[in-house]
């Protein structure tokens, strides 16, 4: 039960780009259920961590552990399928293609219907596409107010939606691990809020971890249960949102910046 | 053992020709990304300019040749100018198909001229030959190594010290930036073009020279591609380098390993090559690995 | 969508009705219009297999004709060697020829891109070679013939038999091919096409998904060749060349890449090409006297036709008919609005 | 569907073409206008200029005028194939002058037993040349195989030992040399093989196999391939030092390019002629000269020559169809056959000294070749008419 209680543990990771240390002996341990928030200036090593994790980076040395079970040799499509699902800090959403199309791609893992029936389209494979479609529409669409966008090319959406569709993406799976890599950067203010009553309704409803990076400390203090802080690929801060808030060494580092605004 | 030296002197002759094309194709990879299978073509439409000056209109070599070269300069520019420049942001994979069809026209063409018989190519060299180690090199394949040596030597410095260079390395690198940092790219790509016609150019007349000018004669543009991978994409160097071990591997397969698989192996020897390294080494020997960022 | 279906619906019974009529209607340029028809649906089945591969997943291959070269001999072979019929050997190329492709696309697990394309190109040198030279299989340069399996006591590769019986398989491939691309895997490709990497991170395995792409696209290829076949009823290495593989890549792109339709058109376009221009350069005979202006020209028009299409039409034909389509709807709807339809 | 329909009908609309009336004979010419082995399409030339100028000088064949049709088969076997069906079905031809032995091949039953009709191959590959199988096909010559035959008869009288082989990776190269292998040629004649070299036909550099030559260092070497090769070989053999005497090609190397080419390098180059060549005194030429006073001639080589003489056969049959239909053409059909059957009924017929004189009991017309040799620059017959048995 102990290693339930951690839904993620990632033990003294370390990561390089030539000689720049971009992770350096990173602990951290994600309780269940939480909104866990992971703050710090540019170029910390926040995005760099999350990429670890999804194993878009392979780091050097540390291991990565998700339920218990060591993650850290995975590639990143197992990652995906171990529950842990994503979005993207400059959205990666595939352009070409509809709404619907990029939504359902999320749920790709939990499709079974193989090349072959897919090219006969006839009976399970049919009905599974359709399933699907009616799943995505009661689960995913109407929640984060989608459907009437659904058949719109991704390419041809203003930036707030986009950020909409990447965050739908990361859900259609029902993942029980989710990283939001800065779901509000550039947005104006009441899509901030939407946004920010979104993640808490995720949390609420849904019951999933989140793993939250974000500058804007405003959604930051609203939403997290519990902040850790980094800088120069170094936690140097965690705890809860009060206690970090009065850290020292967090405030020298946030020195000129307000809490309120980013 | 005298036969391995003479098949290495032999290699390396052939070879310093594909090193001469292959270095026309990074060139304009380097400075533009576009990958360019009409480099062989190229070879052959300025082989055949040359030959109609000479031996058609009589004009004496010296003139013909330049001439010559201010004809595929002019391709050069007209293709970079009115194809690709429409191409920039196209994805990689339609470039390399529109340079194919570029290649079509150019053989058309030459064929719609020239037709497609053999042509004796004038001699352009004294004819005197160099003994190596039992094998006679001809003067036309000294030309070509040395003619590839000194073009390399010219490039490398071109594109370490002079401002041009700089400037087209930087285009290369990321063209909306250089074009921010003032840098006009489009001079850049003209001359990268010009440049690379005119190698070109210089290599289709060298090969003509040495064998019998064809239309067929476009087929060197395939052979270039075993090299620039071996050499590395973007490293002209690793293309004269690439160059020269193309031309001696097919010379050892074609003496040695063919015997023993029978066939033409000397042709896929190449490519086997260029297989092989792809799978142990993916950006060639001397490319330069691109890092994946999200 | 219902309305959408309905008229699918109808467009199928024009086009039975063309497939079945349209032989009839040649008098006597039926062998050679048939000829060039078979042809074309033969382009069709192999070109549907390069745009998988090319116009959804994004992975250019210049090994195509030597796939098609693959099927085509395990057809000669299967029927020579073996004596089997016809209904066993076309599967078996196809799948044989995407346990070939298999191969062939694994060097897809570190390479994309111009790197790729590369590979493919040696995988084709590759495999002439090997059609060259494996001679206890391919005999050789000297190639194989086959005597055609006999459809109702005639030769299969007869222009009427094949006729009817190629164009509904190219039917059978291009609707598969659709099926295919609305599904789970058809989505995983066009991913892959979009940016491979995020597709990886939201759980997609690109590398199998590549090699799925490979396997499907030298199915198609593989059966293509065996028709091929048996409608020359010999195969040599000489067949099938990177030249022919540039045609089927000319015939995506003009068709249209990463649309269905795309390699019908495409096909038809470029196998009537020459045609056409053949045409034209007999009438204008008395200008051009030496006969290889003839060849000449049809280089030139196939290399434009290439820039062109790419410099301003990247979605080819598809895109213009459905262009085209696009506004002949909105007129109609206009004309049912003013007469206050609906 | 529309789109595809819309299609269909253009095709149709697309493919008229000029039919052939009453009163005229089409005769069907396809040959590689273009493409490989380009340099010796004289061969399809020929036959067109003839009839031609049949027409001209005497109104074509009691009356009628033949209608020469000549395309373009590219060397390529579905090209081929497209030609000939256009050529049969569309323009209905009576007789196809063709081009390559895998074209012919892939044709053969085309030709033998769905439609019928003669077909004069320019390909001397003993795979088509099978009166009982193939009893439609006929070619004009000496088949490769014969050709080595005859090389190496003559080598041999010249104390040759010991030879070696080179030919590009294609069925025109690779085939020949195999089946005279096979048939034990050289052994029969007591002349040791010391290799068989394949190079890649598109190859630009050959001295690696020169080198091969020249350490194995045989008495004489057979080139199966055609000029444009050719040239490179002598070349490079000049480059690591093997006398192009010591070089023998076959009937497609009997030409002036490779002295023009290569000069004193080519010094010594042996080929072998099957028929006259363009310049040649002999009656047929006069003809030419007559035509080419009016027309220009695409190719003057031997190979223009050799189509010339195709051409009179042709013309030869089809008179003697006519004479025994007393002037009219007959149904189709019945027309080809008869032109077969009159075919092989040709004996000891005079092409005007284009060739030796031609019998088709075995549909090869002839197989004589005589020894060329470049001296000073060109070349010079060195050998009388050597017949194969």
């Amino acid at each position: 039960m102990e290693i339930a209680q951690h839904h993620l543990e990632v033990h003294n990771l370390s990561l390089y780009f030539g000689g720049v240390q971009a992770l350096n002996r990173v602990d951290l341990k994600v309780k269940k259920g939480i909104v866990f928030s992971l703050i710090g200036p540019n170029g910390a090593g926040k995005t760099s961590l999350i990429n670890c994790i999804s194993k878009f980076y392979i780091p050097h040395e540390g291991k990565i552990i998700f339920n218990g079970r060591e993650i850290t040799p995975l590639r990143p499509y197992e990652v995906a399928r171990c529950g842990i699902s994503r979005t993207f800090q400059n959205i990666e959403l595939f352009k070409g293609m509809t709404v619907l199309d990029n939504i359902k791609l999320g749920r790709h893992n939990h499709l079974r219907s193989g090349p072959l029936a897919g090219m006969i389209y006839w009976g399970k494979a049919k009905r599974e596409e359709e399933e699907l479609e009616t799943f995505l529409d009661r689960e995913i669409l109407d929640f984060l107010g989608l459907t009437p966008i659904k058949h719109r090319v991704v390419a041809t959406l203003p930036y707030g939606l986009q950020k909409r569709v990447d965050l739908a993406r990361a859900l259609s799976p029902k993942p029980e691990f989710l990283i939001l890599d800065e779901p509000v950067a550039g947005m104006n203010r009441e899509e901030r809020q939407d946004m920010m009553k979104h993640i808490l309704e995720i949390k609420t409803v849904w019951g999933l971890t989140i793993f939250l990076i974000e500058h804007d400390m405003e959604v930051v203090m609203n939403v997290s249960d519990s902040i850790a802080v980094m800088n120069f690929g170094e936690k140097i801060a965690e705890g809860k949102p009060e206690a970090v808030k009065k850290n020292p060494e967090v405030i020298r580092i946030y020195l000129g910046h307000s809490f309120t605004e980013g | 053992m005298e036969l391995i030296v003479q098949v290495m002197i032999a290699g390396i002759t052939i070879g310093s020709i594909y090193s001469l094309i292959a270095i026309g194709v990074v060139l304009i990879f380097k400075s533009s990304g576009v990958i360019n299978f009409a480099q062989g073509s190229m070879a052959m439409i300025g082989a055949f300019i040359a030959y109609s000056f000479v031996t058609q209109l009589g004009v004496p070599i010296v003139f013909s040749l330049l001439i010559t070269f201010l004809i595929a300069a002019a391709i050069g520019i007209v293709i970079e100018r009115f194809v690709l420049r429409y191409l920039t942001g196209a994805s990689l994979l339609s470039i390399i198909i529109v340079t194919l069809g570029i290649t079509f026209i150019m053989d058309g063409g030459a064929l719609a001229v020239w037709g497609s018989s053999n042509f004796t190519f004038p001699k352009l060299f004294p004819a005197f030959s160099l003994e190596l180690g039992g094998i006679k090199v001809p003067s036309v394949y000294l030309w070509s190594f040395i003619t590839a040596m000194v073009l390399l030597v010219i490039f490398l410095l071109f594109f370490k010290y002079s401002k041009m260079g700089l400037a087209m390395r930087a285009s290369a690198d990321n063209q909306k930036v250089a074009i921010a940092l003032g840098i006009s790219s489009r001079k850049v790509l003209s001359l990268t073009w010009i440049i690379a016609s005119i190698v070109a150019t210089g290599g289709g007349i060298l090969l003509a020279s040495i064998s019998a000018l064809h239309v067929n004669l476009s087929y060197i543009g395939l052979i270039v591609f075993p090299v620039i991978i071996i050499g590395g994409l973007d490293s002209i160097a690793g293309a004269t380098v690439g160059g020269l071990i193309v031309g001696v591997l097919e010379a050892i397969s074609g003496v040695y390993i063919a015997p023993h698989l029978g066939g033409a192996f000397q042709q896929v020897a190449a490519y086997l090559l260029l297989l092989i390294i792809l799978m142990v080494k993916p950006y060639g020997l001397f490319g330069a690995k691109t890092i994946e960022r999200l | 969508m219902k309305c959408f279906k309905t008229r699918h619906c109808a467009y199928y019974f024009i086009f039975v009705g063309i497939f079945l009529l349209f032989p009839f209607s040649l008098f006597k340029y039926t062998n050679y219009v048939l000829f060039l028809v078979n042809m074309g649906a033969i382009g069709v089945i192999g070109a549907s297999g390069l745009n998988i591969l090319k116009g959804y997943t994004g992975v250019i291959s210049l090994s195509q004709a030597a796939f098609m070269g693959v099927g085509a001999y395990t057809v000669a072979i299967l029927s020579t060697k073996e004596g089997l019929p016809f209904w066993i050997n076309l599967p078996a190329a196809g799948a044989i020829t995407a346990i070939v492709g298999v191969v062939a696309g694994t060097p897809s697990l570190r390479l994309k891109g111009f790197y790729l394309a590369m590979a493919t190109l040696a995988t084709q040198f590759l495999l002439e070679y090997v059609f060259k030279n494996w001679e206890s299989m391919t005999r050789g340069v000297q190639g194989l013939f086959i005597t055609p399996p006999q459809i109702f006591r005639v030769h299969m590769n007869n222009d009427w038999v094949f006729y009817f019986f190629v164009v509904p398989l190219a039917f059978v491939a291009v609707l598969c091919t659709r099926n295919l691309l609305r599904t789970k895997v058809g989505r995983a490709f066009t991913a892959i096409r979009d940016r491979d990497i995020a597709a990886e991170l939201i759980g997609i395995n690109v590398f199998k998904y590549k090699l799925i792409s490979f396997a499907i696209s030298s199915f198609y290829a593989g059966v293509a060749g065996g028709l091929w076949c048996y409608y020359m009823t010999i195969i040599n290495p000489e067949a099938f060349t990177l030249l022919v593989s540039i045609d089927y890549i000319a015939m995506v792109i003009v068709g249209g890449m990463g649309t269905i339709m795309g390699p019908v058109y495409g096909a038809i376009f470029i196998i009537l090409l020459p045609e056409f221009i053949q045409r034209v350069m007999e009438v204008l005979q008395p200008i051009f006297r030496m006969t290889y202006t003839f060849e000449a020209f049809k280089h030139i028009v196939f290399g434009f036709t290439i820039v062109i299409f790419l410099m301003f039409e990247p979605k080819g034909l598809s895109e213009i008919f459905s262009r085209m389509g696009r506004r002949i709807a909105k007129w109609r709807r206009k004309e049912v609005r003013e007469k206050g339809g609906y | 569907m529309k789109k595809l329909f819309r299609f269909l009908v253009l095709v149709s609309l697309g493919l008229v073409a000029i039919s052939a009336h009453a009163g005229e004979i089409p005769v069907g010419i396809y040959g590689t206008l273009t493409g490989t082995d380009v340099d010796v399409n004289g061969m399809s030339y020929g036959p067109k200029d003839y009839l031609t100028y049949v027409n001209e000088k005497f109104g074509g064949v009691m009356g009628h005028k033949y209608v020469p049709i000549l395309l373009d088969g590219k060397n390529s076997i579905p090209e081929e194939v497209k030609v000939f069906k256009r050529l049969v079905d569309v323009d209905k031809v009576v007789v196809v002058n063709g081009w390559s032995t895998g074209g012919t091949k892939a044709l053969r039953d085309q030709i033998n037993i769905l439609v019928k009709i003669p077909f004069q191959a320019q390909s001397f590959s003993i795979d088509v040349l099978d009166p009982v199988k193939y009893p439609y096909i006929f070619l004009m010559g000496p088949t490769y195989e014969d050709q080595v035959l005859i090389a190496l008869e003559w080598a041999k009288q010249k104390g040759a030992k010991t030879i070696a082989f080179l030919h590009a990776d294609i069925e025109y190269g690779r085939a020949p040399v195999r089946n005279a292998m096979e048939q034990k040629i050289p052994e029969k004649l007591g002349l040791k093989v010391l290799a068989d070299i394949e190079y890649a036909g598109v190859s630009l550099d050959l001295t690696p196999q020169l080198l091969r030559i020249k350490e194995l260092n045989p008495d004489y070497v057979y080139i199966q391939d055609s000029a444009g090769n050719t040239i490179k070989i002598l070349r490079d053999a000049a480059k690591v030092g093997v006398p192009a005497s010591k070089f023998f090609g076959n009937n497609y190397n009997f030409q002036h390019i490779i002295p023009g080419t290569l000069g004193k390098d080519a010094e010594g180059f042996k080929a072998l002629q099957v028929n006259a060549d363009w310049g040649a005194n002999i009656p047929m030429m006069k003809e030419i000269e007559e035509f080419a006073k009016k027309h220009e001639i695409a190719k003057k080589d031997a190979y223009y020559t050799k189509g010339w003489a195709q051409g009179k056969i042709i013309h030869e049959v089809v008179s003697r169809v006519l004479k025994k239909t007393g002037g009219k053409i007959p149904e189709i059909g019945q027309f080809r056959t008869m032109i077969r059957d009159e075919w092989v009924n040709l004996e000891n017929f005079d092409t005007g000294g284009g060739t030796p004189p031609l019998t088709y009991k075995n549909h090869q017309g002839h197989s004589e070749a005589r020894i060329v040799e470049i001296k000073g620059g060109k070349f010079v017959t060195i050998s009388d008419w050597i017949k194969t048995q």
